[in-house]
């Protein structure tokens, strides 16, 4: 049944993953192409470290939080890499065709 | 187990770190540690070289953990020779620095005994790895060192000598891979055992990692194609530092007469290719420095020459792989190195005498205060060409000897043939500086004895070398049978003598 | 179970990481290649998490976190310097 | 897997070597990176190939797969911190070289065509 | 001990002149130098007799066997001769000195040079063994390098000095050569020792190098065809030094090894042929010569280059006679050519010059010293009643037994004759030309006079000699020459007399027909003169010498460009030739293959994607170099994929290392990419691309070689005794952690003085410097005008405190599970730099103020002193010690010293990247406002 | 307080992350997560010198919810939109205009913009009153904008009383 639980959340994991990149790979334009990494992708592994954390806090060692850890920190970081990233492909676009906005 | 081994390991970086600490406005602190921490050096090394004397090894464990395992210090006769030969040169290079060369630059005097810590290490350790960090150590103080002071020239030749050392850096960790990864283990002595058991499938492989240290340890010592970096980087860098240096390229001549009697000894699977090599790359490498001599245009470049000169007239005597051989090549290490450090020094006022001139050997208005400079530098140059009756003769004298034609053929055209390119390399620029027509314009003469003390120093240490030649030949010679007998060398880390054995 | 979603959840994990190379290969601007790098950066940082589920080791946990720390930094640094050139200003 | 890791350690060299071969500053730096990994590797593979136990007594895993070599592991830390110190300083020295050559090329001097 | 202080005083005393000339003027160096000289000639007097007794003083000490360097002194007949020469015409030189040098000369540097000279001069008659004797025979190349160079303004003196210690030192050396070889036949160098074993020696297959080679020494030295020509270039000198080294002394330390040699040496075919036909060669080409010098000194030169060959002639004929002959022409030369240089000095200093063509009719200005000249100068050409006269007639007489020859024997009289005429036209050239020929010519001190008495007094003395000797040879020289060829030979000598009158013998005639023939010679001069120019046209050796050396030198230069010419590219080029020959070298002579018996292990499709990645990264990397930017994305693409090696392959210590310093490094780079040039960057030409791929390609094959090789190999490593000894000796179960901080926490001890002293030289290298800010191609112009993010910085300051505390984490546990010092430290200066770049660097430090070289230096101070630590328990440096406490409420707590050890380190690794860092971000800062107060 | 314990609320975040962390409730554990809890912000307060005021922070869960819910929804639509046709697509930039005051607030929208359905921040202007928004396909962007407000600033305006 666990086993089912993790096997579970690791295929979804590990398909949004690549659904995320695969976004990233075939979309026509960067900001389109943004989409797929910020949030496919988070929720990917979201998912492999909540199987991370069925798996080990099955074994008996007490329980396995601290993928939470990477979760949150995840969740903080990826937004603001995007916001980063479109950033500065707006400035690189901009002096390329003049004030476009 | 004797404490003095770290002495000169944690003396340095004591010093260095306390610099650090001192920071950069308290010069004359800063001046006095350096002092106290090179006059301190000079003083343990001559200990531990008496210590060697007895002609026991001795053996430092670190952390205390038996020996093929953790590092260990191994102090023999060569360490106790190369110790004492490096603090020495180290004095009046400091002395040097202290005229005012410390201060154009940040953190000389944290650089300095860091320098110095990286040699004696690589003198002092019994570990392959552990080399290697020394290595790391003293090269990357001698990049700074070497960069000391700033200027397009110096930066361009800085450049190129730390590339060409990063490179060699990863070629001897190829080389220390290969070795852990065909015989499992880092210490020399037990290296040394498991390479001489090795299977012979493995002998091909064994031989490529000793030929890539060759490599290795030849661009440290600047043998024939690997020493372009040389006389640039000499020619370039601060009087103390360069002269500093001369004993740089002799930690790459210690580490291949390390490799070469205790891993890879001649008569073993390995060896046998290195033993032929080495004469022949010596006497191309003397060759090369003799040559560059006679071609180079300016003084510092003439001695950087000498440098590469030396280290092929060491390799000569090192490439017979004989007790005569050795001894001579020992006799001569000191001597070329405190020569040529002392030379280096001297270039100093020289070139600084002659405005744009510098040091450049063209004739020009003869230098102020002749007598002083002169003498020195008739000195150094007789020293340095090899011309009785200082020490470079008793050392040409002694290699030439260990050859007996007419096998040594060559290397008695060689090593004759280049001390005449060298007297020939050196009259000329003797006369070219020395003598010229008066002209009246004034010359800024430095004025008292103090910038000369170190040179003279340095250029004494080759009279007492011819004086003392008796007692220092004894010493060379129980050295090269402790060499080549590295079955002792081996007993000794591997088995550790019983308690009491030691003191 | 275990047995099949592991090698198949590292098998996509691996499809991913070719998928985003492909998209630093491409470009075209420089912003492409921070992004794949990025999404490389995420992507390792899942793959190491399956690969201590798959060794049945959590010690490479950290190595993960740090990771996803690391590439965080290194995007900043990168988008940083399309932005103003000196990252520290 | 044998000849993979000496395909990858080749790779490496090659590009290393090759970039160190440019007369560029920073290609050099680059080569450089490149030329210690590769070689930390090949000092971390000559501890052998072993996937299965990290070298720490006692961890969670019942089985008795073989610890790997630690003692690479510890030569490549060593050797990947060194590695850092060396690649910061050419690197900064890159720029002193252009600040008083004027120029990034190696030999501080301009394009020969 | 009399003969040492004999050698030595002189040489101990050459500073003394110098001394004094500072402290009292211009007499007293030349007093001192001639009461050294005097003392010494006292102190030669003892062994003098000892030696007339038959008896030679001697003295020998062992001093170092190794080298075969002993110190052997030994004074027999020949030796005594030298040294009465040497002491001697060295004190009257000196007299003579004093009158010559003018007052604005440094005379105390000259008489302190003199005495070195006349000290290794003694030394060299004196040596009793060989090497030692070479310590002296080089001593006086160099002293007399510096006595030729004395007047230094000169060009020609400086040329003439350098040219005469290269033939000379060059000479030594061969002679250093032939001396060992004589060593190693005989097992000895002492020369006593050795007269002995001429037998042995002679039959030895090194006998012939060995001669040469000992040959070449004497004949550079003695100014022997064709090394003459650096002792007319010599006369550059100080006349005081030629008259004594060009005429008494130095050129006859080469005769004087010959003589020294010759009954070790002689008696065989080589040397005949070679000692023999040099001296001959020398004998003409320095007659025929001498004859067309203008300048008074260069015609006695090229004198004394013809009367040497002479000597050496003699001593290769090889009779006892001969050398007899040979010794009593050393003596008598010695004398008539000092005083002619003496003589051609005092014209010199009382005319301005010493060209023949100017100075004409001197006997009307100085009858005296003309009277003298001439006297000198007749009897160098051989005139009756002196001396030259005795030993040339002996000479003619020995020249006349040439079996050997066979039938070409009867050339050699004819070539002595022949030589004879030249002789005496030379010398009837000098008296003439000089001292009549009409009125002097435009002299540039008119009207000479004659010198001070004083000056005057050695030459009255030495053509005395001339005089006595050639009159009375029986009772002034006979008993030295009988002595000194007697012990020159070491066998009885051969009946001879000195007598002037033999009655009417062929050497008579011959002498007869040089001195007519030579007169005749002089007369037709005009013609001959003219017949000179035309077949030798003006070679002027030093010319021709310099240029030698020139070329020499432009090859040398060239040469050494070839290797080292400045060009990076090719000494790495070098470096990876010399690896690749390294590697192949074994692999490809060796029997066995490459591949070792290991079985291979499973490729899975995991690390396959992992290594096709770093490989692809890795070649785009390449195919990218000139868009630096994208370059970086490519090397963290394959930084990260050695971070998945690592993990893959069981090191997650490597991991998370790799990964902070990759980081770290990527800031770096991004960071100096900022300040490089932003110009597009040209090619390369393809050929050298091509070749430098080829060369990537082998090493990199090289490099894979070599891992293919140790991985198919068994492996037993010393691993094992880490695993067992980790837990229960080093108390850590992270065992790589155990290694850095204990087991091998020496090289980690290093690595962190490495990073430190890496960060200070980066200090130093941006200290003073500054940039433009560079842009790389395909990056807008204009960066964009907002400086701080917002977003970035608002949220990184949130994430501040939990990296620090994912440090703390690192470090606590490094022990026992992956992380460590080093990692804590990285990570924590991660943090810190994401704040400078979110917020600025400036804020940054605003808000932390610690210095970070202090906290560097107290890394390396907690570091070294935990291992100094174990000193107190009197342990080995480095020791660790652990144990575990209990303390209430928290439980168990373990404690080693391993973790203040790895404080250390932690401290140490974040002082580093942060002042890396630091001094770096700085240098944008400092420049604008360099750039800002400079506008 | 202020002096000991500038900023309890981190503290206790870091208390709470030292646990996650070690995944330990051994006392020592929990005193050493105090200790530093207690130390660290010490150290890095003066690094945020303008202190979010948090007016409501119970507020925070139920926002931490939707969002939750949000970026589940969000990946299910951004994957159905990758996998689809990339023609389909109707990719625009979008420009919202803020009605926040505080800068934490600022920021809290921009993340949940970027991890929410179909949007990415993308700039922020330099006075924090406009936000421009990549979204994947926009049938009406004004009602986008509308949603955002509704769902997001709102509560985010409540919860920071800005």
């Amino acid at each position: 049944m666990l086993d089912l639980l993790i096997s579970f959340f690791l295929l979804i994991g590990g398909a949004f993953a690549l659904i995320g990149s695969i976004g990233l790979a075939r979309l026509p334009d960067l900001y389109t192409r943004l989409h797929g990494p910020t949030k496919a992708t988070t929720l990917g592994i979201g998912g492999i470290l909540i199987a991370s954390m069925l798996h080990f806090g099955a074994q008996d060692n007490g329980p396995s939080v601290h993928e939470i850890l990477i979760t949150l920190f995840l969740f903080t970081t990826a937004p603001i890499s995007a916001y980063l990233v479109a950033r500065a492909a707006l400035h690189l676009d901009r002096q390329e065709d003049g004030d476009r906005l | 187990m004797n404490h003095w081994l770290m002495m000169p390991l944690l003396v340095p970086l004591v010093a260095a770190m306390i610099n650090l600490l001192l920071g950069g406005r308290r010069m004359g602190c800063q001046r006095l540690v350096s002092l106290a921490c090179s006059v301190g050096l000079l003083a343990g090394s001559i200990i531990l070289m008496g210590f060697a004397h007895s002609g026991e090894m001795y053996v430092y464990r670190l952390g205390d953990w038996p020996a093929p395992f953790a590092i260990v210090l191994v102090l023999d006769r060569l360490s106790g020779l190369l110790l004492v030969t490096t603090a020495l040169l180290a004095l009046p290079c400091l002395l040097q620095a202290m005229d005012g060369d410390d201060g154009r630059g940040l953190h000389f005097h944290v650089l300095f005994p860091i320098q110095l810590l990286g040699i004696n290490g690589a003198f002092l350790t019994g570990d392959l790895f552990n080399l290697f960090v020394f290595f790391e150590i003293l090269l990357i103080a001698s990049y700074s060192l070497a960069l000391h002071g700033g200027g397009p020239e110096r930066v361009r030749a800085g450049l190129h000598y730390v590339v060409l050392n990063l490179i060699g850096s990863a070629l001897f960790l190829l080389a220390v891979g290969t070795l852990y990864g065909l015989t499992g283990t880092l210490n020399m002595a037990d290296l040394a055992g498991r390479v001489a058991a090795a299977p012979t499938d493995q002998a091909a492989l064994l031989r490529a990692s000793g030929l890539v240290l060759l490599v290795v340890f030849g661009l440290k010592a600047g043998i024939l194609p690997l020493h372009s970096w040389l006389p640039a980087l000499y020619g370039s860098a601060l009087a103390p530092v360069a002269a500093l240096f001369a004993v740089m390229t002799k930690v790459g001549v210690y580490a291949m007469l390390r490799a070469a009697t205790l891993l890879f000894p001649p008569q073993g699977p390995v060896g046998g290719t290195l033993a032929a090599l080495l004469p022949v790359l010596a006497l191309l490498t003397l060759a090369t420095g003799a040559i560059g001599a006679l071609g180079a245009q300016r003084l510092r470049t003439l001695i950087a020459s000498l440098v590469i000169l030396s280290v092929g007239t060491l390799l000569a005597g090192i490439g017979q792989f004989t007790a005569s051989g050795f001894s001579a090549a020992l006799y001569y290490l000191p001597h070329t190195t405190l020569v040529t450090a002392g030379l280096f020094l001297l270039a100093e006022p020289i070139g600084g005498q002659r405005g744009d001139l510098e040091d450049r050997l063209d004739t020009g208005p003869p230098v102020g205060r002749p007598a002083a400079l002169g003498l020195l530098f008739l000195m150094g140059g007789v020293a340095g060409a090899g011309l009785p009756p200082l020490s470079g003769f008793i050392g040409k004298l002694l290699l030439l000897r260990s050859a007996p034609l007419p096998d040594g053929t060559w290397l008695w055209g060689v090593v004759l043939g280049s001390s005449l390119l060298t007297l020939i390399a050196l009259s000329r620029a003797g006369s070219r500086l020395f003598w010229g027509p008066v002209v009246d314009t004034e010359t800024p003469t430095p004025a008292g004895w103090r910038p000369l003390l170190p040179a003279t120093l340095l250029l004494a240490a080759s009279l007492a070398m011819t004086v003392a030649a008796a007692p220092i030949c004894r010493y060379t010679e129980a050295t090269a049978r402790q060499l080549l007998t590295p079955r002792h060398y081996i007993e000794a880390v591997l088995n550790p003598a019983p308690p009491g054995g030691t003191p | 179970m275990l047995n099949l979603a592991i090698p198949l959840a590292l098998a996509c994990i691996g499809a991913a990481l070719l998928l985003n190379f492909w998209r630093l290969v491409r470009g075209p601007g420089p912003a492409d290649r921070i992004l794949a790098l990025d999404t490389m950066y995420v992507n390792t940082t899942a793959l190491l998490v399956l690969l201590g589920i798959h060794l049945n080791r959590s010690v490479y946990f950290e190595a993960a976190l740090l990771i996803a720390l690391m590439g965080f930094v290194g995007t900043v640094a990168l988008c940083k310097y399309l932005l103003r050139g000196d990252i520290i200003e | 897997m044998e000849a993979l890791a000496a395909c990858t350690v080749a790779v490496l060299v090659t590009c290393g070597v090759y970039l160190l071969l440019r007369a560029r500053t920073f290609s050099v730096v680059v080569g450089l990176s490149l030329l210690s990994y590769a070689v930390n590797l090949f000092l971390f593979f000559t501890g052998r190939l072993l996937g299965k136990a990290p070298p720490l007594i006692g961890s969670t895993a019942g089985d008795e797969a073989p610890l790997a070599d630690p003692l690479p592991q510890a030569l490549v830390l060593t050797a990947i911190v060194i590695g850092f110190g060396m690649t910061a300083f050419v690197l900064i020295l890159a720029l002193r070289a252009r600040g008083e050559l004027g120029s990034d090329h190696v030999d501080g001097k301009e394009d020969e065509a | 001990m009399l003969l040492y202080a004999l050698v030595l005083l002189p040489l101990i005393g050459s500073p003394l002149p110098a001394l004094t000339a500072r402290l009292a003027g211009r007499t007293a160096p030349v007093l001192t130098a001639a009461a050294i000289s005097a003392v010494a000639l006292l102190l030669a007097l003892p062994p003098l007799a000892a030696a007339f007794a038959g008896a030679p003083m001697e003295a020998y000490h062992s001093w170092l066997p190794q080298a075969g360097l002993d110190l052997g002194l030994r004074m027999d007949g020949l030796g005594a001769l030298f040294v009465l020469l040497i002491l001697g015409i060295g004190l009257l030189v000196l007299l003579y000195a004093h009158y010559y040098l003018t007052k604005e000369e440094a005379v105390g540097r000259f008489y302190s040079f003199f005495l070195v000279f006349m000290g290794a001069m003694v030394g060299v008659v004196l040596s009793d063994h060989l090497l030692q004797l070479l310590v002296f025979w080089e001593l006086t190349s160099l002293s007399s390098f510096l006595l030729i160079g004395f007047n230094h303004q000169r060009r020609e003196a400086r040329d003439g000095a350098a040219m005469a210690l290269t033939i000379t030192g060059g000479g030594g050396l061969a002679l250093l050569a032939g001396f060992l070889l004589l060593g190693q036949i005989a097992g000895t160098y002492r020369i006593s020792a050795l007269l002995d074993m001429g037998d042995l020696i002679r039959a030895h297959p090194l006998y012939t190098p060995a001669l040469v080679l000992i040959l070449l020494g004497a004949f550079t030295k003695s100014a022997q065809f064709p090394f003459h020509f650096w002792l007319p270039r010599a006369m550059a000198a100080p006349t005081p030094v030629s008259a004594y080294l060009h005429s008494a002394t130095m050129v006859k330390a080469g005769v004087f090894l010959l003589a020294r040699l010759f009954p070790v040496l002689a008696g065989t075919e080589p040397w005949f042929f070679i000692v023999g036909g040099i001296g001959l060669l020398t004998l003409l080409y320095g007659a025929y010569h001498a004859l067309f010098q203008h300048d008074l000194k260069g015609l006695l030169a090229y004198s004394t280059i013809s009367h040497l060959g002479l000597i050496v002639l003699l001593f290769g004929i090889d009779t006892p006679l001969a050398a007899v002959a040979g010794v009593f022409h050393i003596i008598n030369h010695a004398t008539f050519k000092a005083s002619l240089f003496m003589a051609a000095g005092i014209i010199d200093h009382e005319t301005g010059t010493r060209d023949m063509r100017f100075i004409n009719g001197l006997w009307g200005y100085m009858p005296r010293t003309a009277a003298l000249a001439m006297v000198a100068a007749a009897a160098m050409a051989g005139v009756p009643l002196l001396n030259g006269f005795l030993s040339k007639e002996m000479f003619f007489a020995e020249t006349l037994h040439l079996s050997a020859l066979g039938p070409a024997r009867g050339l050699v009289p004819l070539a002595a004759t022949l030589a004879g005429v030249f002789a005496v036209a030379y010398s009837a050239r000098f008296i003439h030309d000089v001292f009549f020929n009409g009125e002097p010519k435009g002299l540039p001190i008119y009207p000479p006079h004659e010198p001070p008495r004083f000056m005057r007094l050695p030459v009255v003395i030495l053509v005395g000699q001339c005089l006595l000797v050639g009159i009375v040879p029986g009772l002034t020289v006979a008993p030295f020459l009988a002595l000194a060829a007697g012990d020159m030979l070491g066998t009885p000598l051969p009946d001879y007399s000195l007598a002037i009158w033999h009655g009417f013998t062929t050497p008579l005639a011959m002498s007869l027909a040089a001195l007519i023939g030579g007169l005749t010679l002089y007369a037709a001069r005009q013609r001959l003169f003219a017949f000179h120019r035309q077949r030798w046209p003006s070679v002027d050796a030093l010319v021709l010498f310099q240029t030698a050396l020139d070329r020499l030198a432009a090859m040398a230069r060239r040469l050494t460009r070839l290797v080292a010419n400045g060009s990076l590219q090719q000494a790495i080029a070098l470096v990876l030739l010399a690896t690749i020959l390294a590697v192949y070298w074994p692999l490809a002579n060796t029997p066995s293959s490459i591949t070792g018996p290991v079985r291979f292990s499973s490729i899975d499709g995991l690390t396959l994607t992992g290594a096709l990645l770093m490989m692809a990264a890795a070649m785009l990397a390449v195919y990218w170099h000139r868009h630096r930017f994208t370059v970086l994305v490519a090397l963290s693409v394959v930084g990260l994929m050695v971070v998945l090696a690592f993990v893959r392959f069981s090191a997650p210590d490597l991991a998370l290392t790799q990964l902070a310093v990759e980081v770290v490094t990527i800031l770096l780079l991004i960071l100096a990419l900022f300040f490089l040039p932003r110009r597009g960057q040209s090619k390369s030409q393809p050929p050298r691309r091509v070749f430098h791929l080829l060369l990537a390609l082998a090493m990199g094959t090289a490099a894979g070689l070599l891992t293919w090789g140790v991985l198919t190999r068994p492996f037993d490593s010393i691993a094992a005794f880490f695993l067992a000894n980790s837990l229960p000796g080093g108390g850590g179960a992270n065992v790589v952690n155990v290694i850095l901080v204990d087991f091998r926490g020496f090289d980690t001890l290093g690595e962190i003085t490495v990073l430190a002293v890496a960060a200070l030289g980066i200090q130093a290298l941006l200290d003073n410097l500054c940039l433009e800010a560079g842009m790389v191609e395909g990056i807008p112009d204009r960066w964009a005008d907002e400086r701080h993010i917002l977003v970035l910085s608002l949220i990184t300051r949130l994430l501040l405190p939990l990296a620090l505390l994912v440090a703390i984490h690192f470090f606590l546990r490094g022990h026992n599970a992956p992380g460590g010092g080093f990692i804590a430290g990285l990570v924590s200066a991660v943090a810190l730099i994401l704040q400078s770049m979110a917020s600025g660097i400036a804020w940054t430090r605003q808000q932390w103020r610690a210095g970070y070289r202090p906290l560097i230096a107290w890394g390396v101070l907690i570091t070294a002193a935990t291992g100094a630590g174990s000193w107190l328990f009197g342990h080995p440096f480095l020791t660790s010690a652990f144990g575990h406490v209990r303390l209430p409420l928290v439980g168990e707590l373990e404690l080693a010293t391993a973790m203040l050890f790895d404080l250390g380190v932690a401290l140490a690794v974040f002082g580093v990247v942060m002042l890396i860092l630091e001094t770096l971000g700085n240098l944008n800062q400092r420049c604008a406002e360099t750039r800002k107060g400079g506008a | 307080m202020n002096r000991w314990l500038p900023q309890p609320l981190t503290s206790l975040c870091l208390w709470l992350l030292w646990l996650l962390l070690t995944e330990s409730l051994a006392p020592g554990h929990l005193l050493l997560g105090g200790l530093l809890a207690l130390a660290l912000p010490l150290f890095t307060v003066r690094f945020c010198p303008d202190r979010p005021r948090i007016h409501r922070p119970l507020l925070l869960l139920p926002y931490l919810a939707v969002l939750l819910w949000d970026i589940t929804v969000a990946n299910l639509v951004v994957a159905r939109l990758i996998l689809g046709p990339a023609r389909r697509l109707r990719p625009a930039f979008i420009e919202l205009p803020l009605d926040l005051g505080s800068d934490l607030a600022v920021v809290l929208l921009t993340h949940t913009v970027s991890l929410t359905p179909g949007t990415v921040a993308a700039h922020l202007s330099p006075d924090r009153r406009v936000l421009l928004i990549h979204a994947l396909d926009v049938d009406d962007s004004a009602e986008l904008v509308a949603h955002i407000k509704q769902r997001y600033e709102r509560p985010l305006k409540e919860i920071f009383a800005c």
